[in-house]
Parts: C-alpha cells; structure tokens; sequence
C-alpha cells in the first residue's frame, strides 16, 4: 500500500530477482534463522546472558539488509537486527559479542561494516541517520550517487519525540534516509494498538511530506522490493521515504520476557501469520527456483555456521580492563590516565 | 576477584527474633507490597508505565496491581520517557499523585527536560498553588550484567536540581517504608531502586518503619526517621558512607575489616537530597575517618558532596582527607568488565587503608 | 479545511454569536491590542525588561480563549497568549509581572484563572495538558461534561519531540485535549516552510487519527467556532482535536529581536494578509453590529485598562528574597532553611 | 546591594601594553572571529542550531558567518534540540566536526539524552572507530535579567558524563583560543559562553594563546597551556576558584580585599572537566585557604568537586576547610530576584572571611 505523497519512480534496477539472488535471500534467511533459535539456546545454556530474538522478522531484515550498497549506504540498527546484520555480511561473532557482554555495541568494525554499533536507547540513533544522510548531500555526490542512510526501530520507538524530530528533520533537510519500521506488533507487552495512535507508522509519514510504504514484512521479496525504490527514490536526491513492514515478534522480547504474562499461545497463533521462512520456501518450491536438496544443503550451512559462531563466542575473553579507560577518549585526559593507573595497581595487588 | 553483588547475602538491616509484623520479603516484594497499600489508602494515586500494566513491569514490581486496582489506576503507556513525565506533570495539576515508572535509570535521560524545568519547578514557578507530589521511581544503578544504559546512576544529576527531592533504600524494610512515605509526601521524590538488590530477601515490619533495634534514636511515628539517614553498623574508626546496593558491599567489607581489628561504621545515606549532613557530623565526629562510595563515575558525583559536607564539618577533628572509592570516569562497562567497574571489596579495604595510613605532610 | 478523521458532530451550542457576544469579542480584541502595543512601549521606556508582543495575533488569541469554560477547563500557554489571557479574564497586572521580571511564570493564581503558569520552554507545557485531560477522564464525569484542556504552541515549536509523544498519548487514552496551534510564520527568524515539513502542522493529526481543523487565524469569528466545536468533540468523549489557525507574527519575536535581520518590510507586508482588528471591525460596520461611537468606546476603554494594568506594574516592588527559598517545596527542608537563614544574616550585614 | 554583573569593566585578562596582534574585542567578537576561522581552516567543519544562520544566533556569535560561507556550512534547523545534537551524531559519524549551538543553557534539557547516551558514549561504543569531534557551544549562565530557563549553569551534569570534555572561558582572549582549540580536538567539548560577559571588551592576542604578560609558565605552542586553568590574579593568603562570569567578579573581589591587607589569588579553572587539579593544588598548596565560586546550585554542584580535589591535595596544610560561595538550591529566579541569587560580592566576602577567621575547635 503507498500513501500519498508517492514515491519518485526512479529505480535504476528494477530488474526482477534472479533466480541466484532469491536462493541467496533464502539461504541467508535460513542462517539466520538457525543462528537466532541457537542464540536463544545458548542463554538457556549460560553461554550469553541474554539475547533479544529476531524470529519471525527474518524476511523483514533480510530483505531490507539485502538491498544496501555497502559501498556507500551506512544501516542504524536497534538490539535487534541480528538479520540485517547477517544479511550485509557482518562479523557474527563480532556482532554476538555485546549478547556475550563483552562490549555494549558489539566488537565488529561499524565503519568498515556500514553497520553501526547496536543501540540499546529505544530510537537513539534515528537522528544518527538523519545527520549522516545529511552528510552525503553536503559532501556534494554526483546526482544518483549519494549514499544512503537506513535506520531501523520498532512500533514502540516510534511513540518516541526524537523519530518524530527525526522525520521532520530529514524532510526538511531532504535527507536521503530510510526509515525503516518493523511494526512486530508489540513493544515488550504493550500491543500496537495501545502504542501507534492511528494504527500505522506509514501513516505518520503523510504529515512530514514524506513518501510511504507499508509492505508485508513477512514476504522477503516485497520488502527487498520496497527497500530498493526507497533507495533508489533517496539517491535520486528526493528526501526521505518510511517504510513500515508488517510483521510480528513471535519470541518473547528478550530472553529475559514471559509473553505468556500478556498474550496466549492461541493469540500468538492467530496474530503472527504466515511462518516468513517457511512462506518463501514453499514461494521458491513452486515456483521451480530451489529444490528440497538446496534446502537442505541452507540448513547445513547454516548449522556450520553457528557451530563457528558459537565456537567464536566461547574463545571470546573478557577484554582487558585498561580497555575502559584507554577507550573513552581520542585525546586521553591525565586525570583519566590516573584512574587507569590506580585500577592496575590495584587490581595487581588485590 | 571479589564476589558480584548477587552473591552477597548479608542483609542490611538484619534482626535477630523477628517480631510480630515482621516478615521476610525480598525487596521486589516489599514495594509491590507498598505500592498496593498506596493505591488502597490514597484515590488520587496512579501508575503508569512501559510495561508496568499487565506485565507487571520488567522487574515485576508492580505485579498484579492492574488486575486488583483496575486499568484505570495502573496503566500502560506509549513507549516514551518525556511523555511519562510531562504526563505525570498535567496529572499532578489535576489532583493526582503519580508514580511514574522509567523501566531503567538510563532511560530517565529522555525525560531529563521534563523532571528538571517541569516537575522540579512547578510548585516554584506557581507559587506553590500546584505541587507536584510525583513519586518517580526508577530502577538503578548496576550489577545485573545487563545491556547498555541501564547500569546507571544518576543521583549527583537528581541531587543537583533544585526542587527534587531524591531517596535510594537498601534494604526491603527500608523500601517498603521509604516508598510509602515518598508516596504522601507534597513534593517530587525520585525513588532509586537498587536494582541489583530486588531479589534479596529481608526483614519488613510493616508495622513500623524503625523496628526496635534500630540504632537511630529518631521517633518511631511513621515517617519520623525516615527523613534521615541509618547507621547500619555501628563502629568507632572509620566511617563508610554508601546507598542503594553499595550498603551491603560495605557491610561485608566491615566484617572483612573487623578480622583485622579495624571497626567501621557503615552509614546508609538513604536520602541523596536533602542529605543528612547530622548525621555525616556525627558519625564522623566519632570515627574521624571515613570513606564515601558509589557506583557513579567518581568526577562531580554525590561523593564530593558528601566528602565536602564530612570536611565542612569535621575538619578539625579529622585525621586524613575523606577517600572516595567509585566507579570510574568512564562510560558503564559491559557485564563482563562490571565488577572491574563497580567498587569491590578490594577497592574499598584499599580505599581504608589509605585513609588509616594517612600521615600529615 | 477539515481534514479527516472529521469532527463528531456534537456541537450542543451551535447557535451563532449574538451581536453582544461579537461586540464583546471585539472589546476584548481591542484592548489586546493596545494593551500589547503599549507593553512594547513600556520596554522601551524600561518599564519592563523584555516583552514577546502578539500583534496580529489577537484573533486567533481571543477567538480561542473566548470559547473556554473557566468552570471546568483549563489552559496551557506559551510566552505569547497575553490575548488568551485577557480573554479569560486574568489579573493582567498579575500576567505582567513575569515580563517585569517579578516572578518567573506571573503572579496570577493558576488554579483559579484556570490558566498554567507561562511557560518559556517551547513546547514544554503541551504533555502537561494531555495529563490534565486525562485526570479529567479518570474523575470520570458525565458524559459530556468533562473539562477539556487546551494547549497552546507555534510552528517552532511543532518541531519538538514532546508535541508528538502528546499527541500520540492524547490520542491513545482519547484524552479530551485540544491542541491550538497558532502558525504565524516564524520561529523567531526561521520561516515555517524550513520549520514545518510538509508545510501544515494540522496535516500531522490525521497520522495518529486525530481530526483537525486549520482554520484563518487573523478571523476571529472563525476561529472562535473552531474551538468550540473542537471543546464539544472533547466534552462528549471522542479524544483530542488538532486546530491550526493560520495567522502572523507581525511584530518582533520579542523586544529584544531584530525582524530586519530575516525578513524585510516589503515582505512582512506581503506574508501579513489583513489585519485582524482591523478586518473585524469592517466586518461589524458592514453588518450592522456596531458603530464608530461603540469602536471610540472600545478604544477608551483599552486605553483606561492599559494604564491600570501601568501603574499596577509599577507598583509591584521585587518579591522578598524569602520566597526563593520558602515557595521550592511544600515541605521544606531543613538543609534549605540553612540556606536561607545564611542568606538572610548576609543579606543583614552587607 | 552590589552592583549587577553587567556593571564590572574589569577584564580578566588586562594587559598594559597592547602588542602587536593584539586587539580589543568582546567576547561576542572573540567567538565569532574564532568560528569564521575555523570553518576557514577546516573544510570538514559545519555550524547549525536554531536562529544560527540568516539572523546569526540571538547573540550573534555566528553573524555573519552564513554570507560568508554559505548556507551549506552553516545553517538553520528546525525547533529541537534533541535533533540537533541527535544530527550532530551522524555528521561526525560521516566525517564531519560539527558545532551545534543550542539557544541557551536551559534548552540543552531537551537534548540530554543525545549528549549522556550517544555523544559522549559512541567513541567508546565503538572502540574508537566512530570519534565524536562535536563543539557544543551553549550561552550558559545568568546575570542578564532573562526570561525562565535563561541563566543555567549546567557545568556539574556535564563535568559527570564521563567522555565529555568541558570549558568555559572568562573573557575574550581566552574565549577565542579556548574556541579555536576545542574545535579541532577529536573529543565532544561542551563549551559554555559566560553569556552576561558576552559584550565585555578585552585584549585579543590572535598571535599567541599564551600572551606575553600571563603569570602561568606554561608552554607557548598553540594550544599548550589551554588545557588548564590560568591564574587570573597573584595572591598569597586565599585562593578564589571561579569559571565563567565569576571570575570578573572574583577579580573585583580580589581589589576590594586587598584594601584590608587581604593578597587573594584568583584561579580561573577555565576547564571544568578535566579539572586542573595541579593547578589547585600548587595554587592551595601556597595560600593554604579557598573559597570556590560558582552560580550554579550548591548541592552536588561543581564545586563540592573542587573543594574534595583542593583538600585531598593539600590537607596537611588546609588551614581551614574550603569555603563555597555559590547559587542556592532553589531554581534560579526571575530578574528582581538574580542579584539574590548569583554569588554577588558581599557574600564571597563573608565566605573569605569565614575561611580567614576559621579556628581550629
Ligand atoms: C529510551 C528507552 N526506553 C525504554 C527502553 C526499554 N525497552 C527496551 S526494548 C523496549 C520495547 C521496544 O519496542 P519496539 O520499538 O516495538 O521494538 P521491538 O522490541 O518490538 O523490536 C523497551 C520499552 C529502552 N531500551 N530505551
Ligand atoms: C526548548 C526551547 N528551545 C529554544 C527556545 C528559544 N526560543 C524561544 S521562542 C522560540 C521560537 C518559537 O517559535 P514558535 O513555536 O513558532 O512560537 P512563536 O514565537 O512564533 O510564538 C525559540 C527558539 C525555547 N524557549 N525553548
Ligand atoms: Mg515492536
Ligand atoms: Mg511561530
């Protein structure tokens, strides 16, 4: 559904998926899959001590991940963009690593990974997009090359003041940003309904001048597609575009959650629709583009890949504590050299 | 390494023959308990939240009060700390006595604006024709290995504002009566609840709040010595002052130091603003010696005020500059740096140590 | 224009005004005006330190306040709603006062004019009046007879974090909240077209599925009839309303401003459109409703209450320094009475 | 009652004979001079807040600036601060050195939550891959009469956030280099403008930060000794600690004391986090009496930081504890009642004399 004002239609590549490209949208939703149920595992194990699950919003951060050019785009992800993460090639373990509680906002490499560090702060870093977007249009790209920023939050965030400054920010700045909703239909145990005055973040965009899709999350295809023309409309140098992806939190919010507190098991069958994973295979099985051996072959990979991952996680030391203090700063202050200094000396002689 | 604070299981406010209304109850049980009291003894009470209706709150504190007092007394919101706030601010000037919830301390930032131009000026600014008796309370301080931003401590922030008032318990008895009187008071309270203290379990009399082997010689009418603070060990050379679940650390630290022929007293500061500056003079005034500690980066925090209190009045009795033992000026670490991060046990006998070996000039 | 959602149509006082009613509107705007006029006067004579005129805004202030039910409404303005005020009938000696720099927020009794301290945060007070309505549904009046808060703030101050989250929340409890937006073109020297995206703040209400009305700010017959069948909408329990009310800043932003830094005469002549006292009394001339005699009468009498409200300003010495300390708290503290009593003995002694 | 701020001519930094390179400016000229360099010298550097372009900021810091270097480079935002320092995040992030203005002290609640959790953490958070080379210029304190939320002194809050930096100049000369300096560091530096000095006139020496006559022995090279505090004024019975607008004062306090024999040494701390904590201790260590100034409220502010650093350094020979002068815990008030309110010349006096006529018992 597209809400007025429209999109520029301005898609230099809108070639249809090819039949490589959809196996691949699959083989990543697969791993990540596998990756996200094993992370809930290993909290029950005592391998992390928690982690907020991704199930069910896998074609929604797949699909989206997918279509960034990281090349030049830069993502703004949440505590819960394990897919996106995946799905533009990041370091696993680097990512698993703030689940571990090595480092709050992971050990990967944001600006090598275009992926900024995890934000814990519900809608911290909308603003982040909007001023690194701005800052492609002041470095002064050729028509059509700019990059492009993409921030994810949730129906919860978006009750926030900042994505509202955020969006108003960005249409009158024309910023090329994304903003991407994944609308899971709760924040912790407040359902949309209670949460989203109006019933759609899409809708809000209308208010700012700003085109809006609202997509199927659930459908990996529909949202790569979506994902694209709003890139392409923001290189084109036409300002900011909302997307909000319909989809649905099937885990609990965090390993730490008791849904059964606020919903039943019947309502969560009802609401959650269609299994996104499963949906595609049966899409790519009619359609002729894989066969049960591919699937087959996506599930082993994907078990390898965790067994690295978790592998990784486990080699995961804690990191030396000079690391707190040597870390604040570029230009490090005496006075929190001192520090530094007392808490070696201390620690050496407890 | 020093334990976690989870492991520590002395409980601060320890009794001996539990009396008549005394009941052992962790601290989450205690302020679930006192919030319920609140809404059945006061109308004009409400609560509201993230999370806080049918969840119950993360931390379950307020758990079961929607089913028992209705949705309209306990209610969720939008996911949104400054609307919280400003929320509780209109309520406030309606009639009503809010008890906001923000889910973590580190997201009271979101409605910093709020608290310090709004809630704390009101009364002020109108002259004392709308007060604000607001009870915010708001999970703190660390300990949990949790996620970023939400191992914070912002009481130096609190008690910096004028016009707030800002209370941190340490133990379930002290929750419990310090929640139902911040409750009834006319004007803000910022309730800081030591986290990582929730589970322990602890004697509550709920049928007064200065059971009778207190060692404070306030009054024992409801609220009396509530206003103040609570020497939680008595000791004659040293003095530790602490709050929320640095209390208990420094408990253990007393006993640790009692092996070595050192006794400390352990004052638990309790109110964070207005500070009990008497009792800092008489504790002090005594063990001429003390140390402050906190969780919160050591520059600007609440220990400078506290040491500066200590030196004001103490000065010439005092046998070496009061020592601050805190976290450190840096962004709260992750789970696994925590305990290099939070005051152990170690830093604080270190802290001890050099206040005792202190030799003028 | 009404945008939808549309207004329930509950309005139970829908007879229009009697001539006594717009002659009154036009009093009232009359000594608005000169009052306004002559407090910019008084900071260049250093009467007052500093003024935030309204000029041009006495329709949109008047018609609005004209329609508040001082028995169980309430008002929460900004810096600039002197019209409102007068229109509700405050002390306006007490209004003064906080441009005399007496006492911040004025020396009126809130509780009783039914009108919130003035409030110098841009949008600050606007999560109060969401608040306020809903203690009023939590009272739980009779249907139709609850008090309706209405809140005032300017395109600038649209762009705040807080205009959203209240909006959301107020339209998520249904709370009976009447958001008055008066756009007149400025945030002190920002233009409402770099402040406001997509160039209309009521076109956000329709994102939370608020109804709202923009409505010609400079006629106050108009702006009037907004308002109460915006109160009527709330009274009768169907949530908040979103009215803009288009207008201008005629004036400086305040005295201490320089409009010809940002905009030149030429062009606040061109942007202005009518004046509003002005259109107003053509309006009452050509209908018949008034005549010279009654607009020499409404002028003497501005004039009369301009130099009541003068002298009672002048009058007013600084408040005792006791009242920094004794009107923080309800219950003062022992450490703040220290403080005082310090501050009293140097006082003494210097 | 004494005179009101605006009133003191006496500037921090006087020098007899001007040399070359030296001109008289206001601060307002000092900083806009500063910043029209520095977006001359740095490609990578923007300007941007509420009213910062066409009109050139409510006080004029930035006139002049969009003509001159286009509406690219310095620019006007929508109403919201939290956007703007929020903004400020991705810029830097993308490779820019952003200095954002917020109008006043008292607006820069709003934005909290962006300087707490994102500008000060993010170089942490990303293990020194995303460096947040931010200015944050805020016309900060009182002493002008304004409205509500005009005259805030939120040094203590800043000086707590651990990974911001903090600075606040006393007069023109400084305010240029201190500008010049925090704009090309690679950390976030709040810089907060003294607004009631801001059309105060004094010497500029653009040539060197460091003008011939200054008693400090630092170095020379740009930048050196601008890490530190300065001493304002040679004394050798008591030391006045004071930042911003109060060390004017503090100067003129200075006069008036050596009429009755009292030689009182003014300290311009200048850096409000890093504190120069030597400086302290050298000055103290030689007076062995202090009184610190500060606007903002007593409790928990600032200067309970600097009295703690002052006695840990030099208690074996304090001869008395450190005094503070300084805004009461009450928020601030409407004009009439400022010169109440701000540490106005009697009442810094009464606290030397305090710190002078201190006795042991
Ligand atoms: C500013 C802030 N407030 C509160 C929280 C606590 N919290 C963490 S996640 C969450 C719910 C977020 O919901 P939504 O935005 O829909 O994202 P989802 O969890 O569904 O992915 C809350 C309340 C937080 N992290 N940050
Ligand atoms: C939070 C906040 N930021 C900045 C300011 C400074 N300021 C005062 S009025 C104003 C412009 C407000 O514009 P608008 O909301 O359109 O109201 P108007 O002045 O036009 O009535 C600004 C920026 C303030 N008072 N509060
Ligand atoms: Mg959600
Ligand atoms: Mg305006």
């Amino acid at each position: 559904m597209t809400t007025n004002p429209v999109l520029a239609a301005v898609d230099d590549d809108a070639a249809t998926l090819t039949h490589q490209q959809l196996r691949e949208l699959y083989t990543l939703m697969a791993a990540v899959r596998h990756l996200d149920s094993s992370a809930v595992a290993w909290q029950r194990q005592g391998i992390i001590p928690g982690y907020a699950p991704e199930l069910g919003q896998e074609a929604a951060q797949v699909g989206s991940g997918y279509a960034v050019d990281r090349t030049r785009d830069f993502v703004f992800p949440t505590y819960r963009e394990m897919g996106v993460a995946r799905a533009m090639g990041l370091d696993m373990v680097g990512y698993m690593s703030t689940h571990k509680a090595t480092w709050h906002g992971g050990m990967y490499n944001p600006l090598e990974s275009r992926f900024a560090p995890i934000q814990a702060v519900v809608a911290g870093s909308v603003l982040h997009a909007v001023g690194w977007a701005h800052g492609q249009t002041l470095e002064g790209h050729a028509t059509g090359e700019t990059g492009v920023a993409m921030t994810y939050f949730g129906d919860g965030a978006s009750s926030q003041g900042d994505v509202h400054e955020a969006m108003n920010f960005a249409a009158v700045m024309k910023a090329p940003v994304v903003f991407f909703i994944q609308n899971n239909g709760w924040a912790i145990s407040v359902p949309t309904e209670r949460q989203v005055a109006g019933g759609s973040v899409a809708a809000r965009a209308a208010g700012y001048g700003i085109p809006s899709l609202q997509v199927d999350g659930n459908d990996v295809v529909a949202v790569y597609e979506a994902t694209r023309s709003a890139f392409a409309h923001c290189r084109a140098g036409n300002g900011p575009v909302v997307i909000e992806a319909m989809t649905y939190r099937r885990g609990p919010h965090s390993t730490a959650d008791d849904p059964g507190r606020y919903r039943t098991l019947e309502e969560e069958r009802l609401d959650a629709g269609e299994d996104p994973l499963e949906q595609f295979k049966q899409q790519l099985l009619t359609e002729g583009v894989a066969d049960e051996a591919f699937f087959a072959e996506a599930q082993r990979l994907a078990e390898e890949e965790e067994e690295a991952v978790r592998a990784g996680i486990a080699d995961l030391g804690p990191r030396p504590g000079a690391e707190m203090f040597s870390l604040v700063f570029q230009e490090p202050t005496p006075a929190l050299q001192a520090q530094a200094t007392t808490w070696r000396e201390e620690s050496e002689h407890a | 390494m020093p334990e976690t604070i989870t492991d520590l299981r002395i409980t601060a406010n320890s009794m001996d023959t539990p009396a008549a209304g005394v009941e052992q109850l962790s601290m989450q049980q205690a302020l679930n308990r006192a919030l319920d009291e609140i809404l059945a003894e006061n109308p004009k009470t409400v609560i509201f939240g993230e999370d806080c209706g049918r969840l119950g709150g993360v931390f379950r504190i307020t758990d079961g009060l929607q089913a028992k007092h209705g949705e309209a007394r306990v209610f969720d919101t939008p996911l949104a700390e400054s609307g919280i706030l400003g929320m509780s601010v209109g309520l406030a000037m309606a009639g009503f006595h809010p008890i906001p919830e923000v889910q973590f301390d580190g997201f009271a930032y979101p409605a910093i604006n709020q608290i310090v131009c709004q809630i704390a000026r009101m009364n002020y600014r109108s002259r004392g024709t709308l007060p604000m008796p607001i009870t915010l309370r708001v999970p703190s301080f660390g300990g949990i290995r949790a996620p970023e931003h939400h191992g914070e401590s912002l009481e130096a922030l609190f008690a910096h504002v004028p016009g707030l008032k800002v209370v941190s318990p340490s133990n379930p008895h002290d929750a419990y009566h310090l929640l139902k009187y911040a409750a009834t008071r006319l004007d803000p309270v910022i309730f800081m609840e030591p986290k990582s203290r929730y589970w322990q379990k602890g004697p509550v009399d709920v049928t007064t709040a200065v059971p009778g082997e207190a060692t404070h010689d306030g009054d024992t009418s409801s609220g009396g010595s509530l206003t103040g603070s609570r020497v939680a060990r008595e000791g004659r050379h040293l003095t530790l002052v602490a709050w929320g679940a640095m209390v208990s650390r420094c408990l253990q630290v007393a006993e640790l130091a009692a092996e070595d022929g050192i006794d400390v007293e352990v004052l638990d500061l309790r109110w964070l603003k207005p500070i009990d500056a008497e009792a800092l003079a008489k504790s002090v005034g005594k063990t001429r010696r003390a140390v402050v500690v906190h969780e919160a980066p050591l520059t600007s925090g609440l220990g400078a005020e506290v040491a500066q209190l200590i030196t004001q009045s103490c000065f010439a009795t005092l046998k070496a500059p009061v020592e601050r033992v805190t976290g450190f000026d840096v962004p709260y670490p992750s789970g696994d740096l925590e305990d290099e991060y939070i005051p152990n046990i170690d830093r604080i006998l270190f802290g001890i140590q050099r206040v005792l070996e202190y030799r003028r000039g």
